[in-house]
């Protein structure tokens, strides 16, 4: 029994710490939990309303990351010159250069919207590793409990003490800066928390009717794993995932800052720390330094914008018939 | 007897789209009037309580009885002003000659908790986990600043000990004691209890009990009937029982009134309802009830975003005739009974 | 804040007194004069109520006491007609606006420069950065010249032996210590074997240096090392001369943490390291004799930043910038001279950015490889990019002209005409059409390009040279440790690196240092192993005439020329922006304008 | 043919650290074919675990289970099988008895894949249980959020009858369910046990629903188990 | 006392990871050390270098290093710094305390600021200044420290020339420290406070649904009243975690502030030691900090037990 409470302390616990992250845009509030069934019964009301508001909340996030994501993917189409063309260094925004030019004459705007795809490309790659090992360890350790559980989560809270920026740039000085090392030690690093989400969500998955009828039919536990607990922690995970991407987007902003980054992949924390080197801040080119800082911070924010709507509607997926509708 | 609290055509909605029409609103009042009924029409808008007029008498005991999803915590709601803002609330509830849904949030916080209290059904959650039992319970003395112009010690005790006296009468042996407890270290029933305690302590005029006897075992049940019991018997409190146990409403109300999906479908004493009962919902709840062989009523309730035209109850209705499907009855009163059924007399 | 409102006042007022010193003539000047006595005495009040303590006004050369006696003195024989010696005016109020001048400048007129060069700890002897800051407290026995000969600076000359083992220097007659002492032999003896013995960088001198002699008489030490040395007057212009009264008891110098003040024998000694305000105080060593310098005391300013540094000074919070080996950001230029504040001085540098190939490895170790490469670099356009004009094209001869012997070589000229040709006739020729040229082993030639993230731009433009020219390239690029690691073991094709100028000077001189493969070090390419060009070092090394030198370096340069064992890819120029209402800078080829003269020169406008 | 539970014991938080707290102790009863045996007591006593236990989705810290004449510890993997599939639970909550996240259609057709049925059979089976339990077929298209908990336990049934089980363990079936509800799923409950002649183990704190349902009764009370014959 | 237990293993196995993180990575790195010691340009024969080698005692083998290191650690004695020239304990010592104080004190503004704030937010999350706030403290969160640290240095010290660029102060007078500090204190304690605002928001919006603060409404408390009484403190519960795992967040933080604005702190001596591969020192500081951050957690621990009643249940 102790041990039950332990789970539910510390999974509470957890939940509200990360669940709290979420912004959610005035869900109905919650005194109507009461009559839930009762609006249940009759007709999802609070969904509808929530899902309008979330929507309107995500709206402007959407926008900005498909738009980002565009620019990643065809990066021709936006791009005026080549990344690497030259023209004259240090170049003020003009018709030509709609963002001028950089110290040794590329294009800026050109520049950028090639940086798009390798920026997110290490938040998104770094991401998918640390959602996938947070999801393994998570999983595992919730649904088959017991010592497997102790153990990985005894694993998962050492590893969520050690302080990560450090460490990563004590990796990133170790491992030679190549864009792949990065993603690796960014993904490596920061899936604690994703397995506790998981963890605590699959617990929760755990005990409910339909895992318990399955088990009790007979289905093998690969089976209820990916067909019944996987598809409800998508929507813990999803946010996740968008906050992994965020937060590794920024990691690599900063390691590339301290000089730790890959300078042959041209990410927009790269041309941000050239900017600074290369006398674009000094010379208060601000066409230059801020436009990549800029980029960082809108596409971070949009990736998290999505994250934390999807965070919200995790709450609501208990009813997600409706919205399938 | 003086009636107390009396409901006249209380029509409560919930509609989807509130918050972003209320914004709107303000810039463009007019139009917007126009616009809101139509799109009431357009996204389903539940009906939750249809006009509901019901009256409670000083320190009778009137149960409010149905089923799961048929309205009737909306009505407690209602009566204190608790429901979400995206709420539509029409009709009058008259207290101590004032219509409290004309009142400013200011003055009905003045009246609750002090003239009318509610008791929620899950008493653990209820309270606040994180203050400990005796400051939950002296919080309604604090806010409603019982002793004014006295010391702040003396006030302190003076809190203190109506608060151990409180405890005393829900049965608490030793209160000083669990004033020190928080609402976690205890078990349900006795997370009951201190709620209780908590909306009495100001000897309300009218005592709203939302399901208190939901989620509970039998001599739990029977614990709580007793609590109910002492309280009438020791104060003045008129308690508007709101449950879906018919024994429960059996063995305390004075009058009963079901409801049935948002409306009140009869009224009647307690004991010429359990006895006689004349509308055919009535009868039909009170056939599945064990003792009398579980004979369950055919069919389910109607959704409130859609109820069915004519009498409410009629797809599941075995007496009803053609007009039952046509023509929406009115409530009828006879000999302090009320029915809403073309055939009842 | 209070300085810098008051500054402006004070040197207004300065300006004045001038002006009226001028016109005024005859009776009047009197008046005048005791004038300027109260305003001396009022001036100096001022700053001494600001900074609090008054810590400032301990070093004035004339008290308050001392200055009001002067006033009352002169009031009683002007008035009172009492008898005495009436200073001569003329000469009063010069000495009075001298004084003036000095008394509102030592405690107020401060020089501050700013640096990226980071004080990391408080180790007079340790922290490798204060060790050259420290030149102005504790100067070095010998110092480069402008012309990049080396001439004494506490010494007042020296001479070596015949077989260039025993060198001995004598030192100059006014030198005294910021305690009072005087500098001694014994002092240069003390530091030189100190240093020998404390630090690990110095150890040579331990292991060969047999005795050492003092001569009160002709003030004088001699030293005697076990095995001829040539460059002995190049490495004494690194020491710091300690004081070895101060020293003698302190066992560890490289442990020991000090904030200050430090005994020092310069114009300054160093008052105080302050690594939380993140500066370094020199302040008026009071016991100097030699031309006396005109700030009070001079700051060194330290940021972790260079864009910071350059902010600071472009605000006006410091007035010139320093950077061992380095100049003032290029970029940066510009902004600076748009504040109007600011004249630049220009100085070519004597190290220089160059392209070391890996002459262990096909096909870097063909020599008409190597050629073909020196004409495929665009190199305008990287003097362009990388110094925006502050820096030459380089010539074949690698050694920047302004190095001592300099040779004039041939330009490097960009042609990849040329460089196709030359390729070609060597044997390197596409033949299977897929546009990149194969080496003699039949395989595409591909180079890896070994960049530290500092030249990563450089590394940029030569891979598309190479491009250019059929060649494959890759950027690979590492931090500084990876790169020593990797270069130390040959991992490379190409690799951008620079020289300092105590590179340059080091081991044979004339950059030989970097590419005797005998040699060992973090920036050193070793890469050479030519017996001809090792016994040119050898040369070198065992010669101190000024002629013999000079026809080694000329060797040495036309080696360069003929052999690329680097490619030099741009000289460029030191940069050192300076506040214009100072004028008298100076800067020297080793520590550019972190030299005393410098500072004994430098004075408001 | 019967299944039996012998002398179960369960102590939780038995572990390293700690003494644990022991739950029930010595519980035996049988369960019979077309029989009910209605087990009682108050909340928190371990009338749940026990019903976890018998249908085997816990073990017991002691005592054995055996289904019919073998022990279900020392079952070989096909044995062990045949008893997942015919022994089977119901559980109290209805809304959660499905995955939110699929059609009720999805939910009931996995069970006949489950069971190898061919696609066609699989319609009519659907069919056939929809009949059993009084439902309209176009509740196959619902998720289960947009069905009341009446219709939700009727179907948790339905996909239960699909495996053919023997016994089925019912725990507090109705106890969240309004009291018309709860007498429609209690009828249904009877008529399907006269019909496939199924063995009920019926938990619940409502004597009046055991005394109503079952053949004959147990009361768990502070570890011990009671049985009454009805 | 089960749960003490494991709490106890977990922390000593915490503490027993760090340690041997701590040993094994900066061996790892590439780069020869003694060769970082002596500086560029400078000859040094091989045998110099091999004493000096042996002098680090990094010719050992690696077991016999990890137990001089344990050995060492038990003495508190966390190696000697080649590049620092003193130990690094005292280096620690010295450092230390300037970058407790400028986080010390950005935690504590920022965790007001972004608590309070996040809490109003919640309560009317619909109210524009509320969503004003809420998008500002999203955009500060998705922004990179140093690139804010960055700009409002070039704005606030450059253009308006209203704070000076570096340094901890000029004199060392509270007036002076204060007016270094800020800046980089500011910049701190925005990022500390979007993450508390955040969580503060999310956390009112969830306990404000709570039947808790529906019943404080109907004891007659209204409007922020339920908000101050009742539902703040539930709230804020998630934020005594928060903090402990910031703690470390927060050091990271002030690692590029205090790069950005030449503060001689803990931040500039790990990269200065990074840079020039000082085992010693940046073993050291890791190890302070990672301990720091557990030992914020234990504190988080045993705050939350004082805090939170369902957590101390009496047996």
């Amino acid at each position: 029994m102790m041990q039950e409470e332990a789970y539910v302390r510390e999974s509470t616990i957890q939940e509200s710490t990360i669940q709290g992250n979420t912004i959610r845009k005035n869900i109905i509030q919650e005194n109507a939990r009461q009559w839930k069934g009762f609006l249940a019964h009759n007709i999802n009301l609070d969904i509808r309303r929530y899902e309008r508001n979330l929507k309107r909340f995500n709206r402007g996030g959407l926008f900005l990351f498909t738009f980002f994501l565009i620019l990643a993917l065809l990066p021709v189409l936006f791009a005026p010159y080549s990344p690497t063309e030259r023209f004259m260094p240090y170049e003020a925004p003009s018709t030509a250069h709609l963002l001028g030019t950089n110290d040794i004459g590329n294009d800026i705007l050109s520049e950028l919207v090639y940086g798009a795809r390798i920026s997110m490309m290490v938040g998104f790659a770094s991401a998918c590793i640390s959602t996938l090992i947070g999801l393994m360890i998570g999983l595992f350790s919730g649904y088959f409990r017991g010592t497997l559980d102790e153990l990985l989560m005894g694993f998962t809270d050492v590893v969520l003490i050690i302080p990560k920026i450090p460490l990563i740039i004590i990796l990133g000085a170790f491992l030679r800066p190549s864009i792949w090392t990065l993603i690796l030690v960014l993904g490596l690093l920061s899936w604690e928390s994703i397995a506790r989400v998981v963890r605590s969500k699959t617990l929760q998955i755990r005990e409910a009717g339909y895992v318990k009828s399955a088990r009790c039919m007979g289905f093998s536990s690969v089976h209820i794993m990916a067909s019944d607990i996987f598809p409800n922690l998508f929507h813990v995970l999803l946010p996740k995932f968008m906050l992994a991407t965020a937060s590794a987007m920024i990691s690599e902003a900063s390691l590339s800052f301290l000089g730790l980054g890959d300078i042959s992949m041209k990410s927009w924390g790269i041309m941000l720390s050239f900017a600074f080197s290369r006398g674009g801040f000094i010379r208060d080119m601000w066409w230059w330094y801020l436009p990549p800082g800029i980029c960082i911070t809108l596409c971070v924010m949009s990736i998290a914008l999505i994250g934390f709507g999807f965070e919200g509607k995790e709450k609501e997926n208990g009813k997600r018939g409706v919205d399938a509708e | 007897m003086n009636i107390l609290l009396e409901i006249k055509d209380l029509n409560v909605s919930f509609q989807g789209n509130e918050t972003e029409n209320k914004n709107e609103n303000k810039s463009e009042n007019k139009k917007e009037i126009k616009n809101e009924t139509k799109k009431e029409n357009e996204t389903g808008t539940v009906t939750a309580v249809s006009c509901l007029s019901i009256s409670i008498r000083e320190k009778e005991t009137l149960a409010l009885v149905g089923e799961t999803g048929c309205g009737k915590s909306v009505v407690a709601h209602a009566i204190m002003r608790l429901l979400p803002p995206e709420s539509r609330v029409r009709g009058t509830i008259e207290f101590g000659g004032k219509n409290l849904l004309g009142l400013r949030e200011k003055e009905m916080a003045k009246l609750r908790g002090k003239e009318i209290s509610i008791i929620f059904q899950n008493p653990s959650l209820a309270l606040n986990p994180v203050y400990s039992i005796g400051n939950q319970l002296a919080e309604p003395l604090r806010i409603h600043g019982q002793e004014k112009g006295k010391g702040k010690e003396k006030k302190k005790t003076e809190a203190l000990s109506k608060v151990a006296g409180a405890l005393k009468r829900v049965g608490f042996s030793n209160p000083h004691e669990y004033m020190g407890y928080y609402p976690s270290w205890c078990s349900g029933g006795m997370n009951q209890r201190f709620l209780i305690a908590a909306s009495t302590i100001l000897d309300p005029v009218l005592l709203i009990a939302d399901e208190p006897s939901k989620g509970l075992d039998r001599d739990r049940v029977s614990e709580l009937e007793n609590e109910f019991k002492g309280l009438k018997e020791k104060s003045e409190t008129a308690l508007l029982l709101i449950s879906h146990d018919l024994g429960f409403v059996r063995r305390l109300a004075d009058r009963v009134a079901v409801m049935y999906a948002g409306e009140i479908v009869e009224i009647a004493d307690t004991s010429s309802l359990f006895e006689s009962p004349r509308h055919p919902y009535t009868r039909g709840l009170l056939n599945s009830l064990p003792e009398r062989g579980f004979v369950p009523i055919p069919g389910l309730s109607p959704p409130l975003s859609s109820p069915p035209a004519g009498c409410r109850f009629h797809p599941r209705c075995n007496v009803k005739e053609k007009r039952c499907m046509q023509e929406h009855p009115k409530l009828k009163e006879s000999n302090g009974r009320a029915v809403r059924c073309f055939l009842c007399p | 804040m209070k300085h810098e409102i008051k500054q402006p006042i004070r040197q207004g007022l300065k300006r004045e007194l001038r002006q009226g010193l001028k016109k005024v003539e005859g009776g009047s000047k009197h008046g005048l004069a005791l004038t300027v006595l109260i305003l001396m005495l009022v001036s100096n009040m001022l700053p001494a109520g600001a900074e609090g303590a008054g810590a400032a006004g301990e070093s004035l050369q004339m008290s308050k006491s001392e200055l009001s006696d002067t006033i009352i003195l002169y009031m009683k024989i002007l008035y009172l007609g009492e008898e005495g010696e009436l200073p001569e005016a003329e000469f009063l109020t010069g000495a009075a606006a001298a004084y003036l001048e000095q008394a509102a400048e030592s405690d107020g007129s401060v020089l501050k420069i700013a640096t990226p060069n980071v004080i990391k700890s408080a180790s007079f002897i340790g922290d490798s950065n204060l060790g050259v800051f420290a030149h102005l407290s504790n100067p070095p026995l010998m110092k480069m010249d402008a012309d990049g000969h080396l001439v004494g600076q506490l010494a007042e000359s020296y001479e070596v032996s015949e077989n260039n083992t025993q060198w001995t220097f004598y030192l100059k007659d006014d030198l005294y210590w910021s305690d009072g002492k005087k500098v001694t032999p014994k002092d240069i003896e003390f530091s030189i074997r100190y240093y020998g013995e404390k630090t690990p960088w110095a150890r040579w001198i331990n292991d060969t240096l047999e005795s050492s002699a003092v001569s009160d008489a002709d003030n004088s030490v001699t030293f005697k090392f076990n095995k001829p040395y040539t460059r002995i007057n190049l490495e004494f212009a690194t020491y710091d001369i300690l004081p070895a009264h101060v020293w003698e008891s302190i066992e560890n110098p490289m442990e020991y943490l000090n904030e200050g003040p430090y005994v020092g024998c310069g114009p300054y000694y160093l008052k105080q390291i302050d690594l939380n305000a993140g500066k370094l105080v020199f302040e008026k060593n009071p016991y100097w004799k030699g031309k006396a310098p005109a700030f009070g005391s001079v700051e060194v300013h330290f940021y972790s930043n260079v864009d910071v540094a350059t902010l600071a000074l472009e605000n006006g919070d410091a007035d010139t910038y320093y950077k061992y080996a380095g100049s003032y950001p290029y970029p940066n230029i510009e902004q600076l001279e748009k504040t109007g504040d600011f004249d630049f001085l220009e100085k070519t540098n004597i190290g220089l950015v160059f392209l070391a190939p890996n002459l262990k490895k096909a096909p870097l170790s063909d020599l008409e490889f190597r050629e073909a490469l020196s004409y495929a670099v665009n190199y305008e356009e990287i003097v362009r990019l990388e110094t925006l004009g502050y820096g030459d094209v380089p010539n074949h001869g690698f050694v920047p002209p302004s190095m001592e012997a300099f040779k004039e070589t041939e330009k490097l000229e960009y042609s990849p005409e040329k460089a196709r040709k030359i390729l070609e006739n060597a044997g390197y020729s596409d033949s299977n059409g897929n546009g990149i040229l194969e080496g003699k082993d039949g395989k595409d030639i591909e180079l890896e390009i070994l960049i530290r993230p500092d030249y990563a731009r450089t590394g940029e433009l030569l891979k598309e040279y190479l491009e250019q020219v059929g060649i494959a390239a890759n950027l690979r690029t590492v931090d500084a440790d990876t790169w020593i690691t990797m270069k130390d073991s040959y991992a490379y094709d190409l690799t951008v690196t620079r020289s300092t100028p105590w590179g340059m000077l080091m081991h044979a001189s004339w950059g030989s240092g970097y590419f005797d493969s005998r040699r060992t070090g973090q920036g050193v390419m070793h890469n050479v192993e030519d017996p001809k060009f090792l016994q040119l070092c050898d040369e070198a090394l065992a010669t101190t005439d000024p002629a013999e030198l000079e026809a080694c370096a000329h060797e040495l340069q036309d080696y360069y020329a003929e052999e690329l064992p680097a490619i030099p890819l741009y000289w460029n120029n030191v940069v050192t922006p300076f506040n214009r209402e100072f004028e008298g800078w100076y800067a020297d080829p080793l520590y550019g304008i972190y030299n005393l003269d410098n500072f004994l020169n430098v004075h408001g406008i | 043919m019967s299944l039996k539970a012998e002398n179960l014991s369960k102590i939780y938080g038995s572990g390293l650290l700690g003494g644990g707290k022991c739950i029930f102790r010595d519980v035996s009863f049988e369960l019979e074919p077309g029989k009910t045996f209605g087990l009682m007591g108050p909340s928190g006593e371990g009338k749940s675990t026990l019903g976890r236990i018998i249908a085997g989705l816990e073990s017991p810290t002691a005592g054995a289970i055996h289904f019919k004449g073998s022990p279900l510890s020392g079952m070989k993997k096909a044995e062990y099988a045949t008893f997942r599939r015919r022994v089977q639970m119901m559980f109290q909550d209805p809304t959660d008895a499905f995955n939110p996240g699929k059609r009720i259609e999805h939910s009931v057709s996995e069970v006949l894949k489950l069971l190898d049925t061919p696609g066609t059979e699989r319609i009519r089976r659907t069919k056939e249980m929809l009949k059993t339990t009084g439902l309209p077929e176009e509740v196959l298209a619902r998720y289960p959020a947009q069905l009341s908990g009446g219709q939700l336990q009727r179907l948790a049934l339905g996909r239960i009858l699909l495996l053919e089980p023997e016994y089925i363990v019912l725990d507090e079936p109705t106890s969240a369910l309004d009291v018309s509800v709860q007498a429609q799923i209690l009828h249904l409950l009877k008529k399907v046990q006269d019909e496939q002649g199924i063995g009920y183990l019926l938990i619940s704190h409502d004597e009046a629903v055991v005394r109503f349902m079952s053949d004959s009764l147990g009361m768990l009370e502070n570890g011990k188990l009671d049985v009454i014959e009805a | 006392m089960r749960e003490g237990l494991k709490k106890v293993v977990r922390y000593a196995a915490s503490f027993f990871l760090i340690v041997t993180l701590n040993f094994a990575l900066p061996r790892l790195m590439p780069g020869d050390p003694v060769k970082n010691l002596i500086g560029e340009d400078v000859y040094v024969s091989e045998g110099v270098m091999e004493e000096l080698r042996a002098g680090m005692g990094l010719d050992r083998p690696l077991y016999e290093q990890f137990t001089a290191y344990i050995g060492d650690l038990l003495r508190l004695d966390l190696g000697y710094s080649y590049h620092l020239h003193s130990p690094v304990a005292d280096i620690l010592r010295d450092r230390i305390g300037w970058t407790l104080l400028f986080v010390g004190v950005s935690v504590l503004l920022g965790t007001a600021l972004g608590t309070l704030l996040g809490a109003y937010a919640g309560w009317k999350p619909e109210t524009k200044a509320n969503r004003l706030a809420c998008c500002g403290f999203i955009t500060l969160s998705c922004t990179p420290p140093y690139f804010l640290a960055l700009l409002c240095l070039e704005i606030f010290a450059f253009k308006l020339g209203l704070f000076p660029f570096k340094g901890f102060y000029d004199v060392p007078t509270p007036g002076s420290i204060a007016h270094h500090m800020f800046l980089p204190v500011t910049v701190m304690a925005l990022f500390s406070a979007s993450r508390n605002f955040l969580i503060m928001r999310g956390s009112v919006i969830q306990e404000k649904g709570q039947l808790y603060a529906l019943y404080a409404r109907a004891k007659g408390l209204y409007d922020t009243s339920i908000l101050f009484r009742h539902v703040i403190k539930n709230a804020s519960l998630p934020i005594i975690t928060l903090l402990a795992l910031d703690f470390g967040f927060l050091f990271s933080g002030a690692l590029f502030t205090e790069i950005v604005f030449s503060l001689n702190g803990m931040g500039t001596l790990i990269y200065d030691a990074i840079i020039g591969k000082d085992y010693p020192v940046l073993q050291g500081s890791f190890l302070v900090i990672a301990l720091a951050v557990l030992l914020a957690n234990m504190l988080a621990d045993l705050l939350y037990e004082v805090a939170d009643p369902r957590v101390r249940r009496p047996a």
